[in-house]
């Protein structure tokens, strides 16, 4: 029977722990107020023994284990008890080693110690083993947005590994820019013992290989393939995707997914915005792109140029072309595989014509890796000569004149070409800023904001995925129109679960880049099918079995949930309602701190989880000048930053009450008033950094929190306490000496301030 | 003996750095058994070395942090320090491998309460900081290792330390009797993480990094901005232990460069200007720093990031290969001569402290390389057919920053899963 | 050979480029340069260079023909290799020098009145002479370039080092008439009048 | 031991009554106690130095150098040939190397060579003296030689260019070779392994061309040596030697210094510390006296 529990409590007197603190006094804790039926004590409970001890008790019936010993990032594997609900009090990193092991601070120690257990012990009663919901299906169906190079990579990928691929391409026929290339470069290093001589071999341009990859995917019994087709609406989340397919005819065709790649590539940059360049001037004056026609027209012979058809006897390229610029209308950005590029363009004229003079004109020369350096090498030896310099001007009346600054020379100065190239960038194909269309949903009508977002939204490029998701129709967006993601260590978290963008759509990248990028993103689309597939978290809390759920008896429909998640996970039914889509939930409780009615929470974190650590805090009377700080600490940075201090040796003061939190996004006010009304005198929350370079890993979690923060402080004039009792801070895991000072900073404003009068 | 679970089934991970333990986890989450074998004695590879990221200025122990709990949480995934290939025989689907496993001389009862390392005297290099400081011969590598075990340093063997470190051991975790070992099993595909090391920067023999005290490479400058690290983050000359204000930054100490390394290493532009951040932390405007460069390769978004930092009047760029480092007869201090070739500018400048940005080299020798497999001139493995079911991730197929090499193992690990789901198809 | 100079060089284009891979010595590496600087950096007489050897290379790309040849720059080299043994594309740099310094005393555009020009050639023709240098002649013969009077001025000014060296036996008087020389002068003088022929015969004519 | 034997090529300054007839004595000294023969090329040329480009060019150049090898092939066959001075070792091997890498030059100065009735084999390792002593010789079987070490005696090791690039001596690095170092404490004298200017040039043949300029640099590597306490240079290079060493007292006048330094080669040193007298040693031909090494030599 589900509600037949039993609690049961260990505590280990190990690592120092018994000779610092009173076991038996611990041991009576958590049993008389920890309400633990059975309690434990040994003096090495993570060896063989002591696991043995605690399993024995599960085996027993016990369904609620409370680990009082070290902390809860250590020891993991030895204290895995999946069946049963767990909580540990952290008696090690969280007590002994951060109090000096003097007699004058033994009892506050030891309160600290019952605290812990006391805190552990009623979290352990609040919360049940969690379970998955059965909502989810295991669907290994991989949709693949756009038939490119990447698409294609993605869909041949993810069929090798056995799961079936529908792929969808706006245009007419597959392939994508890799089809208008008339040859590669080789991206590939010279090979093993290849001397630096003059004559060596480095390895040259290469068939882009497209027919092949194409006929790949149409003969994969494993593929299926729509061409003139776009997605018109997709919902429902990993495990459960329903895609409709439309053809330009309108036919549609609806189909279920488990995960979906986006891969819809790159629009070249529009080179009519750089006339300074002679482009639209001159037919002479050609982006890298078009080069690449004119290339396949010559198809070996001599490359002609556009205005009289003559052959080209000397082409200069223009690198940056609009790109790693702030004027208006150039890309701020590099596009990474310009230089390349135009080093290949080069040779397809030496090749065909040695005497043919083709000049680079750079101001830093972007060949990255073994084979960007040995290209770089392959291009000078047949004598593509490369001039740092700054190009100001095309003149296109008559001949053409590049005019620019030669920068090793010093000097102005110009040259006549047949053929100027512009080496132009990538922009990523996204849709529109799903947080614009949100913003513009919230926005009041007819208000000035609403406008601007109405008129912005009007120019926003078509929606790609059509996704039937409260927070927009597309993928977030990054700086410059790219996709997700902005983690450094975790390239694939996007914000909408079960959705990974790859190729140019995600940055600037070439065609070996987009290969991998493809299969990157076909791996995390298998998987998050998978996971949804067993009602498992993705990233970072991948494994995760808990889930929210509401009570809709207390739901006022206030919508704060839907719009605050930061993956977009909630929906809204007809009644306004919050929607949980469980396999889009990343599980990090942003919602459960934006319910202003308590309503949301997780079998194994709650509300009541938290709450109930608070309120079984022990509060010494006024008189006692015993105060209480209550610190709640992201589990991911500042927790760890504090054990580490702990290692080190720094000492924490002796009010405080550390409780970690999955994110500061789930701190709900409650916690905060609760806490007050029960006499803590002082409260630090300690979240990621916030903004741009955002480290908190549920991506907004520590920037709403710090919003809700900012509105404390009506409830503490309310309360008339001081607003100093509360502070909010970024604290990042290697704060190893700060997050230490941050909550004895606060009990120095105790001091000063004076203890809290809420003290019964 | 150690024992090991494995199967065709199971796919086998070799290196536990950014790129073996993004493979690993992606593998293990899918829902795969995965081995991972790490020769240090803690995973993380050389990020855990690092003290900031770029181009957000973070700090890899955050993602460290997650990708350790990912590894503790998950039971398809076992790992294997102290542990190296020796050996790969078979085939994509049927490989067996032969793994030498040395001794930690402290097993799992180990708590980490660290009572062994306040019992020793003895202090050896701490490699962990590439020798700029000692550390106890019990230790910790650093105060996020996984596992969060001691080790004993061999060189501390059969001394009285050693027993010491025995003796304050409460829980009998400390074993000086532990024998180097090597187990065999099998795994049906094979992900080749084994990454990068710096190149040896002695080998620049005109900067004279093996002369002067105040020539330092950028990993070690990582250590040193590190608060962590062995001057506790404040950037000083090593030679007197006095402020390095005003820093010069080496671009392709030993990269692009026929003498040491042809490819170009990608990151060193990218972490240098990283670095001048550091200087400009320590010190604000009195921080100065001094960029010699060849070509800025600050690709696609992390334009933003060299914008930013050309912006900083304290930062300056020189294009030249400097051409030598002598030292100054009145200052001692480090002097750059070259030529700035944007206008032929001669220089001899005087600097504080210079960094080597010092490029990326395979950490495996091709020479004793223990698979056969395709390598480039440079020793990077090239994606070849006939690698069978090998497949490289992260910097043992080039020189990649972090994020792409997170990229590239993350596919990396689909490859590794299509063989092993080839497996199961036919085995069923 | 003054048609050759006669030669159409446009800006950026290869013309002169290809003119320096065909003609002078080691030519072929120019276009490999990358322009790190690194020898212009490490040549020992750097500061006295109008034009270091990077830069030589960009010109060269440039197109400008004259401005380098009539350069004395390259008569800056002393042959130290440093440039060469640091070069990250293995250019040899000293040679590229001696062979442009060659080529635009060729061509008939090297500054005439540059020192090392003239000794460069005084020494050569010393050495034809009997096959071996005759320190003495060649000595006396640089001191007296510029004509009697100077000569008289450098020879007063090196007297006392004349002195010196005769003392220490490392200057014989005697070699003023006759001294060192080989056995086989003719077949010596035959040898490099053919190589010479071959090199002329090799020059590609450019204009 | 069995007596070595090279086909040594002495060039135009070891000559007698030439600039550095002083080495050619101290390395004939050197080899008899090392039990070393060296056999003259018959008839050897001049090999242009690094200054005959200026009138030579390329294949006349390189065919001085095609017919010494040819004369050694032909006369010394199958033995290395060893030049004592830097110009004569590097225009030797250079040539042999770019004959290997270039056809055309290598059938050029085939034709070339024709005229003087002579034929090119290039198969002929081209060594530098201080190879033999280092590689085939050794350091300890000098040190076992050594009768009156040169104790007290401090000596900066100036190696100079063209010993040390583009070739490099024994593998050494080409900033800061320590080979001489070792052959000084090979005889007991103190090497000064810091010597910053060890490698820098001396002006080389611009010496006469442009005095100025090199003395320039002339003054350096010998201020460099007083600096450290140095009691005389020791070189392995005739033309360093002779830079360094005959221009004190022109650069004395014009920077008002007194220097007063000795220049010495490694031969004269062993020779010394043989045992061998002062006109063995060549010290007689020094122009500023070795005085350090006088004393011991008596």
């Amino acid at each position: 029977m589900a509600d037949d529990k039993k609690f049961a409590g260990f505590i280990c007197t190990g690592c120092g722990i018994g000779d610092r603190l009173d076991g038996g006094r611990l041991e009576t804790t958590a049993k008389r107020d920890g309400k633990m039926q059975e309690v434990k004590s040994s003096e090495m409970l993570c060896n063989a023994e002591g696991v043995k001890m605690i399993q024995d008790e599960i085996d027993g019936g016990a369904t609620h284990v409370m680990i009082a010993a070290c902390s809860r990032r250590a020891k993991v594997e030895a204290f895995n008890f999946p069946t049963v609900a767990m909580t540990r009090a952290n008696l090690r990193e969280g007590v002994i080693w951060v109090r000096p092991d003097t007699d004058e601070h033994r009892e506050t120690t030891q309160e600290m110690a019952d605290d812990y257990i006391r805190m552990a012990c009623a979290e352990a009663r609040s919360m049940k083993a969690p379970s998955p919901s059965g909502e989810q299906e295991l669907n290994k169906h991989i949709l693949v947005v756009g038939g490119g190079v990447t698409g294609m990579s993605a869909a041949l990928e993810s069929a090798a590994a056995g799961y079936p691929v529908t792929l969808v391409e706006k245009t007419g026929a597959l392939g994508g820019h890799l089809a208008q290339l008339y040859k590669k470069s080789p991206g590939k290093a010279a090979p093993r013992g290849l001397p630096n001589a003059l004559d060596a071999e480095f390895p040259g341009l290469e068939d882009t290989g497209v027919e092949g990859l194409i006929q790949q995917v149409e003969e994969n019994a494993n593929i299926t393939v729509h061409l003139n087709s776009t997605l018109t609406k997709t919902q429902g989340a990993p495990g459960r995707f329903k895609a409709e397919i439309a053809t330009e005819s309108g036919s549609t065709t609806e189909a279920e997914f488990g995960a979906i790649v986006q891969a819809s590539g790159f629009t070249p940059y529009d080179a009519n915005q750089l006339p300074e360049f002679g482009y639209g001037k001159s037919p002479d004056v050609v982006t890298n792109l078009e080069l690449e026609k004119l290339a396949k027209e010559a198809a070996g012979g001599p490359i002609k140029r556009p205005s009289d058809g003559k052959e080209v006897k000397s082409v200069a390229f223009v690198q940056c072309a609009g790109q790693r610029s702030e004027k208006k209308g150039h890309l701020p950005y590099c596009s990474g595989f310009c230089c390349t590029t135009s080093i290949k363009q080069a040779i397809y004229f030496k090749e065909q014509n040695a005497d043919c003079d083709t000049t680079v004109l750079y101001t830093d020369l972007r060949t990255p890796g073994a084979a960007g350096e040995d290209f770089y090498r392959a291009g000078q030896q047949k004598m593509v000569t490369f001039s740092k310099g700054e190009v100001s001007e095309v003149a296109a009346d008559g001949g053409l004149k590049v005019k620019f600054k030669d920068l090793i020379l010093d000097e102005d100065t110009e040259m006549d070409a047949d053929l100027v190239v512009l080496a132009t960038g990538q922009v990523a194909n996204t849709g529109p800023d799903p947080y614009a269309q949100l913003a513009f949903e919230e926005a009041e009508e007819g208000s000035e904001e609403k406008e601007t977002l109405r008129k912005a939204l009007e120019v926003a490029p078509p929606s790609i995925l059509n996704l039937e998701y409260r927070q927009g129709t597309d993928l977030p967006l990054l700086k410059h129109g790219f996709a997700d993601s902005h983690f450094i260590c975790f390239p694939y978290e996007t914000r909408r679960t079960g959705i990974y963008a790859a190729g140019p759509v995600r940055r600037p990248m070439d065609i070996q880049q987009a290969r991998d990028d493809a299969a990157g993103a076909a791996m995390k689309a298998i998987q998050a099918a998978e996971n949804a597939g067993k009602g498992r978290a993705a990233h970072p809390r991948s494994g995760d079995l808990s889930f929210p759920t509401f009570r809709s008896e207390g739901c006022t429909q206030c919508k704060r949930c839907t719009v605050e998640c930061p993956f977009g996970a909630i929906n809204e039914d007809e009644k306004g309602y919050p929607v949980y889509n469980e396999s889009r939930c990343r599980r990090c409780g942003t919602c459960m701190g934006a319910c202003p009615v308590r309503v949301i929470s997780f079998e194994n974190y709650s509300v009541e989880t938290v709450g109930q650590q608070i309120k079984n805090v022990d509060i010494p009377d006024e008189f006692d000048e015993k105060p209480r700080i209550l610190v709640l600490a992201c589990e991911n940075d500042a927790y760890p930053a504090l054990d580490q201090a702990a290692m080190s040796g720094v000492e924490i003061n002796p009010w405080a009450r550390v409780i970690p939190v999955r994110c500061l996004g789930s701190v709900n006010l409650s916690w905060i008033t609760d806490s007050l009304n029960n006499g803590f005198d002082g409260i630090v929350l300690m979240g990621c950094q916030k903004g741009d370079d955002y480290q908190c890993h549920f991506v907004r979690g520590s920037a709403i929190a710090h919003e809700r923060m900012s509105k404390v402080g009506d409830t503490l004039e309310s309360l008339n306490l001081e607003p100093e009792r509360v502070a909010v801070y970024e604290v990042a895991i290697t704060d190893l000496e700060r997050a230490p000072k941050l909550i004895n900073d606060m009990a120095e404003t105790i001091d000063k301030v004076g203890m809290s009068p809420f003290k019964f | 003996m150690t024992e090991v679970i494995a199967t065709n089934q199971t796919i086998l991970v070799v290196g536990g750095g950014i790129s073996g333990m993004t493979a690993a986890l992606e593998a293990a989450e899918t829902g795969k058994q995965v081995v991972l074998v790490e020769k240090r004695p803690y995973v993380g590879g050389r990020v855990t070395q690092l003290y900031k990221y770029f181009p957000k200025l973070c700090f890899p122990t955050c993602g460290l942090e997650i990708n350790q709990r990912r590894a503790k949480m998950n039971p398809n995934l076992t790992i294997l320090t102290l542990a190296e290939v020796t050996d790969l025989k078979g085939s994509a689907g049927d490989y067996t491998a032969s793994v030498k496993i040395s001794p930690r001389y402290v097993n799992d009862n180990c708590t980490a309460c660290g009572d062994c390392e306040k019992a020793v005297e003895a202090e050896f290099d701490d490699d962990y900081n590439y020798g700029m400081g000692q550390r106890k011969g019990a230790y910790l590598p650093h105060s996020m290792a996984h596992p969060l075990r001691y080790v004993i340093d061999p060189q501390m063997l059969g001394s009285e330390d050693a027993q010491k470190a025995k003796d304050a051991c409460k829980y009998d975790a400390v074993d000086l009797d532990m024998q180097e070992e090597t187990i065999e099993f099998k795994a049906g595909a094979v992900i080749w993480a084994t990454g990068w090391r710096p190149y040896d920067a002695a080998k620049i023999q005109p900067y004279g990094y093996d002369r002067y005290a105040d020539v330092i490479t950028n990993v070690e400058f990582e250590r040193m901005a590190d608060p962590k690290g062995p001057t506790g983050g404040k950037l000083v000359r090593p030679s007197d232990g006095k402020e390095a204000k005003n820093v010069a930054f080496i671009q392709c100490a030993g990269s692009r460069d026929r003498n040491h390394l042809y490819h170009c290493s990608r990151i060193c532009c990218m972490a240098t200007l990283k670095q001048t951040h550091y200087v400009q932390e320590a010190w604000g405007d009195e921080g100065k720093s001094s960029v010699y460069y060849i070509d800025i390769r600050a690709i696609d978004r992390f334009e933003d990031f060299y914008r930013k930092v050309q912006e900083n009047a304290n930062v300056s760029f020189i294009k030249s290969k400097v051409a030598s480092i002598t030292q100054s007869k009145d200052s001692g201090k480090p002097v750059l001569n070259g030529v700035d070739t944007e206008g032929y500018n001669r220089y001899a400048n005087e600097h504080d402290l210079v960094v080597l940005a010092v490029g990326m080299e395979p950490s495996v020798d091709p020479e004793s390389f223990p698979v056969e497999i395709q390598l480039n001139r440079e020793g990077f493995i090239e994606p070849a057919t006939d690698n069978g079911g090998v497949f490289a991730a992260g910097c043992a197929s080039d020189a990649l920053d972090v994020n792409r090499s997170a990229q590239h193992a993350t596919g990396a690990a689909l490859r590794a899963v299509q063989v092993v789901n080839r497996v199961a198809g036919t085995e069923g | 050979m003054s048609d050759l100079n006669t030669a159409m060089t446009a800006k950026y284009r290869n013309n002169f480029l290809k003119e320096v891979e065909a003609n002078v010595e080691e030519g072929e590496w120019v276009k490999m340069c990358m322009q790190c600087g690194v020898c212009s950096g490490s040549c020992p007489l750097g500061k006295h260079w109008e034009h270091p050897p990077q830069e030589i290379f960009m010109m060269i790309r440039a197109g400008k023909r004259d401005d380098v040849l009539k350069s004395d720059s390259m008569w800056m080299c002393t042959s130290c290799y440093n440039c060469i043994v640091r070069c990250p594309r293995e250019l040899p740099i000293t040679h590229i020098m001696h062979g442009l310094a060659n080529y635009a005393k060729r061509m008939g555009l090297a500054p005439k009145s540059q020192p090392t020009n003239q000794f460069s050639q005084l020494f050569w023709d010393n050495m034809m002479k009997k096959g071996r240098v005759n320190e003495l002649k060649l000595g006396l013969s640089l001191y007296f370039k510029d004509g009697f009077g100077d000569g008289v001025k450098n020879a007063m000014a090196n007297q006392q080092l004349g002195m010196n060296m005769m003392k220490a036996k490392r200057m014989a008087p005697m070699e003023i008439i006759g001294g060192h020389s080989l056995k086989d002068v003719s077949g010596f003088q035959k040898m490099i009048k053919k190589a010479h022929e071959i090199e002329d015969q090799n020059i590609q004519d450019f204009s | 031991m069995a007596k070595k034997e090279y086909s040594f090529y002495p060039g135009c300054s070891s000559q007698e009554g030439a600039s550095s007839s002083n080495y050619m004595v101290s390395v004939a000294t050197l080899c008899q106690e090392l039990d070393i023969k060296l056999n003259e090329i018959p008839d050897w040329n001049c090999c242009a130095a690094s200054i005959g480009y200026g009138g030579g060019g390329e294949l006349p150049r390189l065919a001085l150098s095609a017919r010494n090898i040819a004369l050694s092939e032909q006369h010394n066959a199958g033995q290395d040939i060893v030049a004592t001075c830097a110009a004569c070792w590097l225009s030797t091997r250079e040539a042999a190397e770019r004959f290997q890498h270039n056809k055309t030059l290598y059938e050029g100065a085939q034709t070339a060579l024709g005229e003087a009735g002579l034929k090119l084999e290039n198969n002929t390792p081209v060594r530098h003296m201080v190879e033999v002593l280092i590689e085939d010789i050794g350091y300890e079987e000098i040190q076992s030689k050594v009768k009156k070490p040169l104790e007290g005696i401090k000596i900066a090791g100036y190696v100079g260019c063209q010993t040390n690039r583009p070739f490099g001596i024994d593998g050494e690095s080409y900033e800061n070779p320590l080979y001489l170092d070792k052959m000084v404490e090979a005889v007991g004298a103190d090497s000064v392994p810091t010597y910053e200017k060890k490698v820098q040039c001396c002006g080389g043949a611009l010496a006469f061309s442009e005095p100025d300029k090199s003395q320039e640099m002339i003054k350096g590597i010998i201020e460099a040596a007083y600096d450290h306490g140095a009691d005389m240079i020791a070189t392995p290079c005739p033309l360093c030697q002779a830079n360094v060493e005959i221009y004190q007292d022109q650069i004395n006048a014009k920077y008002s210094t007194k220097f007063e330094m000795p220049v010495v080669y490694y031969a004269q040193l062993m020779d010394v510390a043989f045992g061998r007298n002062g006109k063995d040693s060549a010290l007689d031909r020094q122009i500023i006296k070795a005085k350090k090494l006088d004393d011991i030599a008596k």
